[in-house]
This record gives C-alpha cells, structure tokens and sequence, in this order.
C-alpha cells in the first residue's frame, strides 16, 4: 500500500468511527463527520449534473442545431427569478410547468400499474387449483390460502373507507383488514432485520480490510500512530464524558 | 424502582452496546453454530453427492456483485465438491455482470489448488484443476431465454467457442456433449427473472433436473415449483448458502454470515421478550394499584 | 398573468400527458421524451438555487456565530472544495478534468461512500432499538404485529429443534398470504390516492404550491 | 446479420451430424446423409401479415400456419425464418432468428433513421416465410405475400380500459365536487394521525420548540410529495397562528422551491407574512444518507417538539424515526412507500398508512372541494370491491370478461 492511499483509506475509516459515535450521543466528531458529508456530497451532485446533464442534454444539444432546447433552458432560468423579491412570480411558470406534467404523467400510469395490475391479480381462481386444500396446513398455493389473500384484500381495502363510519358489518370487516395490515408490517419487519444486520456486518469487514492491510505493510507505522491517535482522542472524549456525568449525578443527588 | 421498572425505562445505547459486541465478537471468533438442514437443500446435496467420476453437470451462475453475498458461497461450494469427485463442469452465465463472479470462483479454486495443493482445507493430491478438462466456462450471452432453448439443443449453437475463445469441439471435455441430455443436473444460482426462465424454458421444454438457488427475498415465491416438482432443490438467501456449506463440509462466508445473524437475531429476540415481561409486570401492578414511577 | 396563466399551464399540460399515454404514434413519444428532458433540464437550473441555499444558510450561521457555526465551515469548505475540483480546468493535481478529477473522485470514494454507508449501517441498531421499544404486547394490534415478526425472525434459528421446520413454513406463508393481502390493498388504495391527488392539481383544486397573488 | 448466419449455418452444421441417428453414432451420418435429405418439405402456408396494432409504427405482424412436414408428414421441417424485401422480386434478407414451433412473429425495426436495423413507415414489404430443414440446402419459401405498410396509430386500445376507469374516476370527482359545491354535507370519520397534527403544533407551542416537517426523499414530480405540500400548507399556516417555529430541510431543489412557495403562502394566509423568513425552508444535499445525517443532526440540536414526516421514504425512514424518538419528539408520519410503512408504524406516534396520506389533506383543510374528491376516492374504492367480487365469483364459473377487463397487455 502506498502512503497515498494509506492515507485516503484512513481518513475513510475516521470517517466511520466518528458516524458511528453518533449512536452514543451528538459530539463534535459526528457534527464533524455530518457537516463534511452534507457539503462535500452537494457538491459533488452538482457536478454530475453538470456534467451528465447541463453540458450533454443542453449545450451540445443547441448547439448541435436542436435549438428548441433553448425552451427547457429558459424555463429553468427563470426559475432563477426567485432571487429576486420583485420578479419571483415568474419562476411559478417553471414550477405550473412541472406540476402540470408530473401530474399528467401519473393518472394513466398510476392507475393501470397500482389499480388496474393488483386487482387483476387480486381476481384469483380458486377452484380451478387442484388443490383446494393444499399440501399442508401452511401451503401457500392452496385455494384456501388463495381465498383468504382475496379476503385480506378486500377487507384491509375496507380499512381505507372514509366517508363512512366504522360501524356494524363495516367495523367488523375494517377491523379484519386492519389486522391483516399489522400481520403484513409485522411479517415484512420481521424479513428486513437480517438485511440490516449485514449491512453493519459489511462495515466491521471493511474496517477489518482496512486494519490487516494497514499492519501488513510498511505504512504500518503511520498506522500506529493512527491508532493511537484516534483512541487517545476518543478516550479524552470519554473521560470528559464520564466526568460530566459523574458531576450531574451528584448534583442530582 | 425495581429491576422491571429497570427494564421498561433502560437507556437503548446498552441495546446497541450489546449488539455491537455480539457483532463483532460473532465476528472474530469463529466457533461452531448449527445450522438446521432443510429437506430442499439436502436434495440438491444428495443429488450432488451421487455424481460419479466423469459425470457433468451444468452451473449456471446468474448473478451480479449486489447478490454476491448470499449465492457467492454456493457457487464456490459446488464447483469445489465437484473438482474434488473429478466432476466436470459447464460454466454459464446469463448475466452480464456474471462473467467477473465465474472468473472469480474458477481463478480462486484453482490458483490455491495450483499454489498448495489444497483449498480451503481440501487436500488435491497430485492434481490440477485444468480448463478444458475438469471444467468450461461458456461465457455469456444476451436474452436468457433464447440461450436455454438453443443450449437445449447444442450448447455449441449459442457458444461456438467458450469464454477464451477456444472452440467447443477442440474442448477435451466437450467431446460427445452435445445439450443437457448428457448432464446429470443443471444447477441455477440466480438473482432475478432468469429462475424463472430456468424453470420455463430448461425443464419445461428439455426436462433437465433443475435446482435453484435464489437470493432470500425470491425465496419464498420459489416454493410453489418445488410443491410441483418443477425444480428438485431450493437454497434461498444466506441461510441456503450456508447450508449448503455445512453439508459439504466446506465452511466459509455463509456460514460466518449466518453466525453473526443467529446471534444478532437472537439478542434482538431477547431484548423483545424482555420488554414484554417489564411490560406486563409493570402493568399487573398499576392494575393492583401499585405505585408506578 | 401571475395566477391564471399557471394554472392554466397545469391544466394543459396535464390533460396532454394523460392523453399523450393512450396515443402510441411516433409523435405522441417524441413529445413525452421532449417533456422527460424540460423537467431534468428544469431541474438542474433549480439546482442553483438549493446550492445558494444551503451556503447561505451556513453563511448566516458563521457570521452570526450562532451555535456550532464552526462546523458550517466546514461545510462550506466541503461543498466549494468540491466544485473547484470539478471545475478544475488548469489540472491544478496534474489529472484529469471534471468528473475524472483526481481529488474530486477521491474526496467521493473517501468522505461520502464511507459516511453514507456508515449511516446506513446504523440502521442494524436502530431496527434494534425499534423492536425493543414497540414490540410488546400491548393490544390485540400489537400483538399481532409482534408475533408476525418473531416468527420470521425465528424462522432460521437452529436451537428451536424440530419447531423450525414449522416456523419456517409458516414464516413463507406470512409472507405470502396475509402480507401479500396487505401490500395488495394498500397498493390500491394509494394508486386512488393518487389519481385523486394529480386530478387535483391538474383540475385546479390544490393550488397550494403556486403561492399568493 | 452475419452473426444471425453464422447462429444458423453452426446450427445446420450441428443437425447434420447428429439428426437421424443416436448422437454416439455421428461419425457414420457422413455416409447415409444424402439419401435421407433431398426432397424438400412442405411450405409454410396461409400467410398473413398486418400492420402491428397499437403500436408507434415500424412493425408489422406477421402469421402463418405450420408446414405439413412439421410434426407430421416427413417429420423434416425443424423451424421457420422470416424473409423481407421491398419489391416482390427484389434481394430478401432475414428478419428473423430460427423461429421453432411457431406460427407468428411480429417484425419490428428501429424507429429513428439512421439507426441500425430502421425501418420507415409508409413502405410496401414483401415477406416471404422460410421452412428449414437440418439440411442448409434443403428448405421450402412459402408464397410470397405483399405489400404490406407498416404505420403508427392514434390509439392504443389495449389502453382501453385504463381510459374507462381514468374517465370514470374523473367523473366521479367532478360530480362529487360539484355536489359539494351545492353545500350537500358530507361525512368524513376521524382519522387519529390527523387529529394529531393539531395537538402537536399546541404541544410544540407550550414548549416553545420548533416543528420539524420533512418532505421526504421525493422529487417534485411524484405525487405523495405533491400531497405533502398540501399538509405542509395546513401545519404552516396554524404554525404562523401559533408563532411556533418551523423548520423545513429539503432533499430537493425544486421541492424546496415549491415548499418555500408554500410556506409562504401559508403566513400569508395567517397574516403574519412578517414572520415568514427564506430559511425556514432550505436545501441540504441531494445524497440520501448525507440528508439524513444533516436531519439527524438539526433534530438533535434544534430539539423540534413534533417532527413530521410526510412524503415518499425509502430506508431513512427508521433512522430518521428512531433519532427523533432519542430526541424525545412526538412523531407523525405519513408514506406511500409500502416497504416503509413498518418502519413509521413501529417507531412513530401516529402514521398515515398508504392512501390516508393522500386524504389528509382533505382532512386538514376541510373544505368541500377536497371533501369532494375524498367521497369520489370512496366510491371509486366500492366499485373496485365489487367488481373484483363479482369477477371473483364469475371466474368460479369460468367466465374471464371482468379479469381481462383488468389486463392491459401493452
């Protein structure tokens, strides 16, 4: 490993311990960490649109003849107007403009891929399967499983009524799709938390890349030092830290 | 204020000290957990377990770098097994981030083989995993299920020549191997739409004995294939991975995975029941007109 | 002019997007590409603006030495370190210009990736605390809420003996019965949901984005 | 096109060897090969072709039946090609792979000249279909069929009914505004998220402490940001009654624009147009997890009473919750994003699920027109249950109208 990237390397790894002292409590290293990533990362999206979009997509294209694009880029300029106290009306034309498409765009779309798709899947045959009953108690393609998804639907769509009080056979319905709904959140947090363990896996294994690669080369020495450097601080941190909270407890007491 | 009252307002930093450890120690220290075999998994290593000397199965590696976690082990695992019974083995890939995944298990199995003779605590006495003779990587085509169906009838037809660049027929091990008529089984391990197409297009119109193993989220919609005996096998997610490990006595990163997810789950599993007894204790008191603070 | 002609604006617009969807002439996908393209175009120039935001507000915050307004320099640093890396077209550190700038690429692969996956990370902890804190059996809802999780969480786990091969049989019909019913309606109401909503804007009714007078 | 050859000859080459016998046997095919292939098979027949419906142009469907010695007669027939050209007698190139087992293709070009494989409109073609045996000079053109123009259409009816429910949907909410514009009462049940809002601004007052509102990772264009804007008018306008402070970090430019606009608006509205100030609403970076390391930071200094969460989420949603439950806020959140919903449900006071986020709004402005909308909302969701009931039951008896009715192929 070079110094190079010796160094880069580390500064990442600093960079994740000070994220993670979060989990403690707010302190200068996260307000660090937080602040850095907050202005570095904005600007780096900024140049990627710069150079993804504005350059490509706008220049070039009028450019190249197509000058219509001259259109969209006015519209964004005006957007610009809003520095402006006195002309900021007009960036609303930009801003009707978007609205207007953005809406436009999800009324057929939204209705054929979330309505029109999941209720024709939601019409299942029962019947026809030959096996009503299923393999086993827990067969997901028995009809009787097939015919309680039916009914789960129907009645967590119940749940969603509301012009109309929950009363009666309403209130019983709704309060089967409402239980339906809490299975579901259950089942689907429940199925998540192994993701999530591996996601915090994934940064043990990095810092311990790091850490072998680091020892194993001639950096090693810097790397040391590192070590030490960033637990001596940590430590200050945490004796100042225990301190403060030894002086609350006993004024408390 | 009492150990429930204790447990009902506890500071969730020592939940996430506790975890951290748990995480870490699982980590590094590398003992044994069970892992509980499902009757799927064992069926494909039962099947694999049965392939005598020369026999050849195809493997079909279907995924990209963000599935690597989960099917990565799997792959290693079989391709490995087979080396050692002198299986051979078709590489294929139907995706096109595939390629890497392939070059990687071969270039890992075989250079430790070539360098010490052994991999991962497998002794090759005297012998090198060679291209062309213990293996062929075919490479990779575009539109899966055009490939199935035309390696159905010659694999030669959409790969003249393997992913080097030699053709097929100059192949030692592909001589006399015309489709999945000669091969033993064709093992899946896919990330997306191509099991599906396995299942259609392999078994349907070929009826090759097909196995799948998916990432965890696909899992449970594979079942219904495996109730219908479309596909003999099913691993899904980390958990298949590591099983699959454990029966071929190959340990590696599922199993290290798995290690830190039983323990993490069951920390948090503990934590939950603990809040509930807090809970209910607590509650029980408030009930009796106790004083709750 | 400043009210009538905006909405008017989303009033055609809109009705020409639903019905550019059922049109597949070659026209009727020129146009929607063409639109594609105003609203990134639109969206980059508003860029600007949320730049000038964010500098301005941690400019304020330095001059006026409010709380911590040490670290909005460093936010400021970031963010105009950056862009002077990106722009940089004399190759002050003798590489590439742009994107491929040596600094700009490693302050990305160095800062950014490992705080954001550090963040994220955080999420292992924090589905934790989540569970622990509203995972009790506090009414027939959370009840159910409760089981359904455990039992998934359950399902892999070796020292339950011969009850796993239930839980996990019962974890995939979880999943693929009162969960699939679940995620089905609630699909179907927010597709409504939103229909209605885009109605509304197109048809004038939520007018709220577009400001006074 | 080579390649398409190539994919063929290597495919012939293949059946040479090995069709008539046992594939051990392949060396000996060389010897019996001629006496086995040389009378060709039957053509394909009743050829059609059309202009593919529905389409942009630029494509032309084609069917045909089965030629006799498929599957039956001869049993040497092993698939079909598609052969194009632009006069009857002109040079005819393949259109197709090697089609097996089936008897239709749709031919489809590049829409744009000058890109590869571009095929105008307006053009006569003339195909003929190509029945191929495992031996490269042994096949049977069918007759040659033409011309035939390949054009866009003006409607898709496979949209059909897409138009239909969109149509009747607007009809809905148009009568039910209408109504509502006539003063006709109409009853909305309480919803607790909602109701919350209220008492968490009140709450937020006595303590002095600003509201948090996020809007969420969504950009201006997906409609539970737009909803969004519709609640954050609401929670601003009462915030300015209240002269409690608000804070708003945006995700995305344009959003905060919209969002500044809003807020605005909202003082306004209050009459308090004095205390609106540009920084309550404004942009943090447009990383995902860089956003939410800003938010978690502002919740943990600023200490807002209420953070509310309103808009599309994806995985910060349990960051976000969890760092406000450590600051000790009340929290309402409200989101479209299924995968998310668990996440609210299980960390914050009081959520929206799925659909309600987009009623809220009606709920916090109460006013008829939004009502309006929410009672077309309701009876759009009573026909949908019905019909998915009768379709249910009509299946039982083998009826598919109302199934198929829900199936938009393209």
């Amino acid at each position: 490993m070079t110094w190079e990237t010796f160094l880069w390397t580390t500064l990442g790894a600093f960079l994740t311990l000070c994220t993670f002292s979060f989990l403690y409590k707010d302190n200068p290293f996260y307000k660090f960490a937080e602040h850095l990533v907050v202005g570095v990362s904005a600007g780096y999206f900024a140049l990627v649109l710069y150079h993804q979009i504005l350059i490509p997509n706008v220049f070039d294209k009028i450019f190249d003849g197509e000058w219509w694009y001259i259109i969209p880029a006015l519209l964004g300029i005006m957007m610009w107007t809003r520095f402006s106290r006195k002309y900021s009306w007009i960036s609303r034309w930009p801003i009707a403009l978007y609205m207007g498409i953005a809406s436009g765009m999800a009324v057929p779309r939204e209705m054929h891929a979330r309505v029109i798709e999941q209720m024709h899947s939601a019409m299942i045959n029962i019947i026809d399967m030959n096996n009503i009953m299923g393999n086993s108690f827990f067969d997901t393609a028995s009809g009787i499983a097939k015919l309680i998804v039916f009914i789960g639907t129907l009645s967590a769509l119940f749940y969603f009524f509301f012009s109309k009080e929950h009363k009666g056979f309403f209130k019983g319905i709704s309060q089967f799709g409402i239980w339906i709904l809490m299975i579901g959140f259950g089942a689907s947090f429940g199925y998540t938390v192994m993701g999530r363990i591996s996601l915090f896996v994934q940064r043990i294994q990095v810092m311990r890349d790091w850490t072998v690669v680091a020892w194993a080369d001639e950096a090693s020495g810097a790397f040391a030092v590192f070590w030490i450097i960033t637990f001596g601080v940590f430590a200050i941190w945490a004796v100042f830290e225990i301190r403060k909270y030894l002086r609350s407890k006993r004024s408390t007491a | 204020m009492n150990i429930f009252d204790r447990i009902m307002s506890f500071d969730r930093r020592w939940i996430f000290l506790s975890l951290a450890i748990v995480c870490v120690v699982t980590f590094m220290w590398p003992f044994h957990v069970p892992i509980t075999l499902s009757n799927e998994v064992r069926s494909i290593y039962n099947r694999f377990d049965s392939l005598k000397e020369g026999d050849m199965i195809y493997l079909s590696v279907d995924y990209d770098p963000n599935a690597l976690a989960e099917l990565h082990p799997t792959t290693y695992v079989l391709a490995e097994m087979c080396f050692r019974k002198n299986v051979k083995v078709i590489f294929g890939t139907l995706s096109n981030l595939g390629q890497g995944m392939v070059d990687q298990v071969i270039d890992d199995i075989t250079d430790s083989v070539m360098l010490d003779k052994t991999y991962n605590g497998v002794f090759y006495e005297g012998r090198e995993i060679q291209n062309g003779i213990d293996y062929v990587f075919l490479g990779y085509k575009p539109y899966p299920a055009m490939v199935i169906q035309a390696m159905g009838l010659d694999f030669r037809v959409p790969f003249p020549t393997d992913y080097y660049g030699t053709p097929l027929d100059s192949i030692p091990i592909m001589k006399g191997v015309k489709n999945f008529d000669q091969c033993k089984l064709v093992m899946d391990m896919a990330a997306g739409n191509v099991a599906e197409m396995w299942i259609t297009y392999g078994h349907g119109n070929y009826n090759v004995p097909l196995a799948l193993a998916v990432t965890g989220v696909m899992g449970a919609d594979m079942y219904p294939y495996l109730n219908s005996g479309q596909i003999f096998g099913l691993a899904a997610g980390l958990l298949g991975s590591a099983q699959i490990e454990k029966l071929c006595d190959n340990p590696g990163r599922a199993i290290d995975g798995m290690r830190i997810q039983l323990f993490a789950h069951i920390l948090i599993i503990l934590f939950i029941i603990m809040g509930n007894i807090g809970f209910f204790v607590t509650r029980r008191r408030k009930k009796m007109g106790g004083d709750v603070r | 002019m400043k009210r009538q002609l905006p909405l008017a604006m989303v009033f055609i617009f809109g009705f020409l997007m639903i019905i550019q969807y059922f049109i597949p002439h070659e026209y009727s996908e020129w146009v929607n590409a063409f639109l594609m393209d105003w609203m990134m175009i639109i969206g980059v120039f508003a860029l600007a603006l949320g730049l000038w935001s964010l500098t301005r507000v941690s400019w304020d915050k330095v001059r006026q030495k409010k709380p911590n307004w040490g670290y909005s320099i460093v936010t400021l640093a970031g963010l105009f370190l950056m862009m002077f890396f990106g722009f940089d077209y004399f190759r002050h550190f003798s590489t590439a210009v742009g994107s491929d700038n040596y600094m700009y690429i490693h302050f990305y692969r160095h800062i950014v990736i490992p705080i954001q996956a550090t963040m994220f990370s955080l999420l292992a902890f924090f589905i934790a605390s989540a569970a622990y804190r509203a995972f009790r059996a506090r009414s027939l809802l959370a009840t159910l809420l409760l089981v359904a999780a455990l039992v998934i969480m359950l399902r892999f786990n070796p020292f339950l003996g011969p009850l796993q091969p239930i839980m996990e049989e019962f974890s995939v019909w979880l999943l693929n019965v009162p969960n699939l019913a679940a995620k089905r309606a609630i699909v179907i109401g927010v597709g409504l949901g939103m229909v209605a909503t885009a109605l509304k804007v197109i048809l004038g009714i939520e007018r709220a984005y577009l400001g006074k007078d | 096109m080579r390649l398409k050859l190539l994919f063929l000859s290597c495919l012939l080459l293949i059946f040479i060897c090995t069709s008539a016998f046992t594939q051990d046997e392949a060396v000996v095919a060389d010897s019996l090969e001629t006496t086995a292939e040389t009378i060709s098979p039957a053509p394909a027949t009743s050829l059609t072709a059309i202009d593919k419906p529905d389409d942009h142009g630029h494509g032309i469907d084609l069917s045909w039946e089965l030629s006799a010695d498929d599957g039956g007669g001869l049993m040497s027939v092993m698939g079909y090609m598609i052969y194009r050209a632009t006069s009857p007698d002109g040079s005819y190139e393949a259109r197709s792979g090697l089609l097996l087992n089936v008897t239709a293709y749709s031919d489809v070009g590049a829409m744009n000249e000058g890109e590869n494989d571009y095929m105008p409109d307006y053009t006569d073609y003339y195909y003929k279909v190509r029945a191929l045996t495992t031996d490269s000079a042994v096949f049977a053109d069918s007759e040659i069929l033409g011309p035939v123009q390949s054009f866009g259409q003006w409607f898709n009816w496979k949209r059909l009914s897409v138009l239909l429910l969109v149509a009747g949907f607007l009809f809905l909410t148009v009568y039910f505004i209408q109504k509502a514009k006539g003063g006709a009462k109409l009853f909305v049940r309480r919803l607790a998220g909602i109701e919350a809002v209220d008492e968490a601004i009140g709450r937020a007052t006595e303590m002095g402490k600003p509201i948090l509102y996020v809007l969420g990772l969504g950009t201006a264009a997906d409609i539970a940001t737009i909803a969004s804007y519709t609640i954050l008018s609401r929670v601003a306008k009462k915030v300015a009654e209240y002269q409690t402070g608000l804070i708003v970090p945006c995700y995305d430019p344009i959003v905060m624009a919209i969002a500044q606009e809003t807020v605005k608006t909202s003082y306004m509205n209050a009459g308090r147009a004095d205390a609106y100030n540009e920084d309550m609403v404004y942009f943090v970076t447009n990383q995902q997890f860089a956003y939410v390391a800003g938010v978690n930071g502002v919740m943990l200094r600023d200490r807002p009473a209420t953070n509310i969460y309103m808009g599309k989420f994806y995985a910060e949603s349990l960051i976000l919750a969890e760092t406000g439950v450590a600051a000790g806020s009340i929290q309402i959140a409200g989101t479209d994003e299924i995968s998310q919903i668990p996440f609210f449900v299980v960390a914050c006071d009081y959520t929206l699920i799925g659909e309600e986020l987009y009623a809220a709004s009606a709920y916090l402005g109460k006013e008829p027109l939004l009502l309006g909308s929410l009672k077309a909302q309701d009876y759009a969701k009573a026909c949908l249950i019905f019909l998915a009931i009768i379709g249910f039951i009509t299946l039982m008896f083998g009826y598919h109208g109302i199934v198929d009715f829900f199936h938009v192929a393209g």
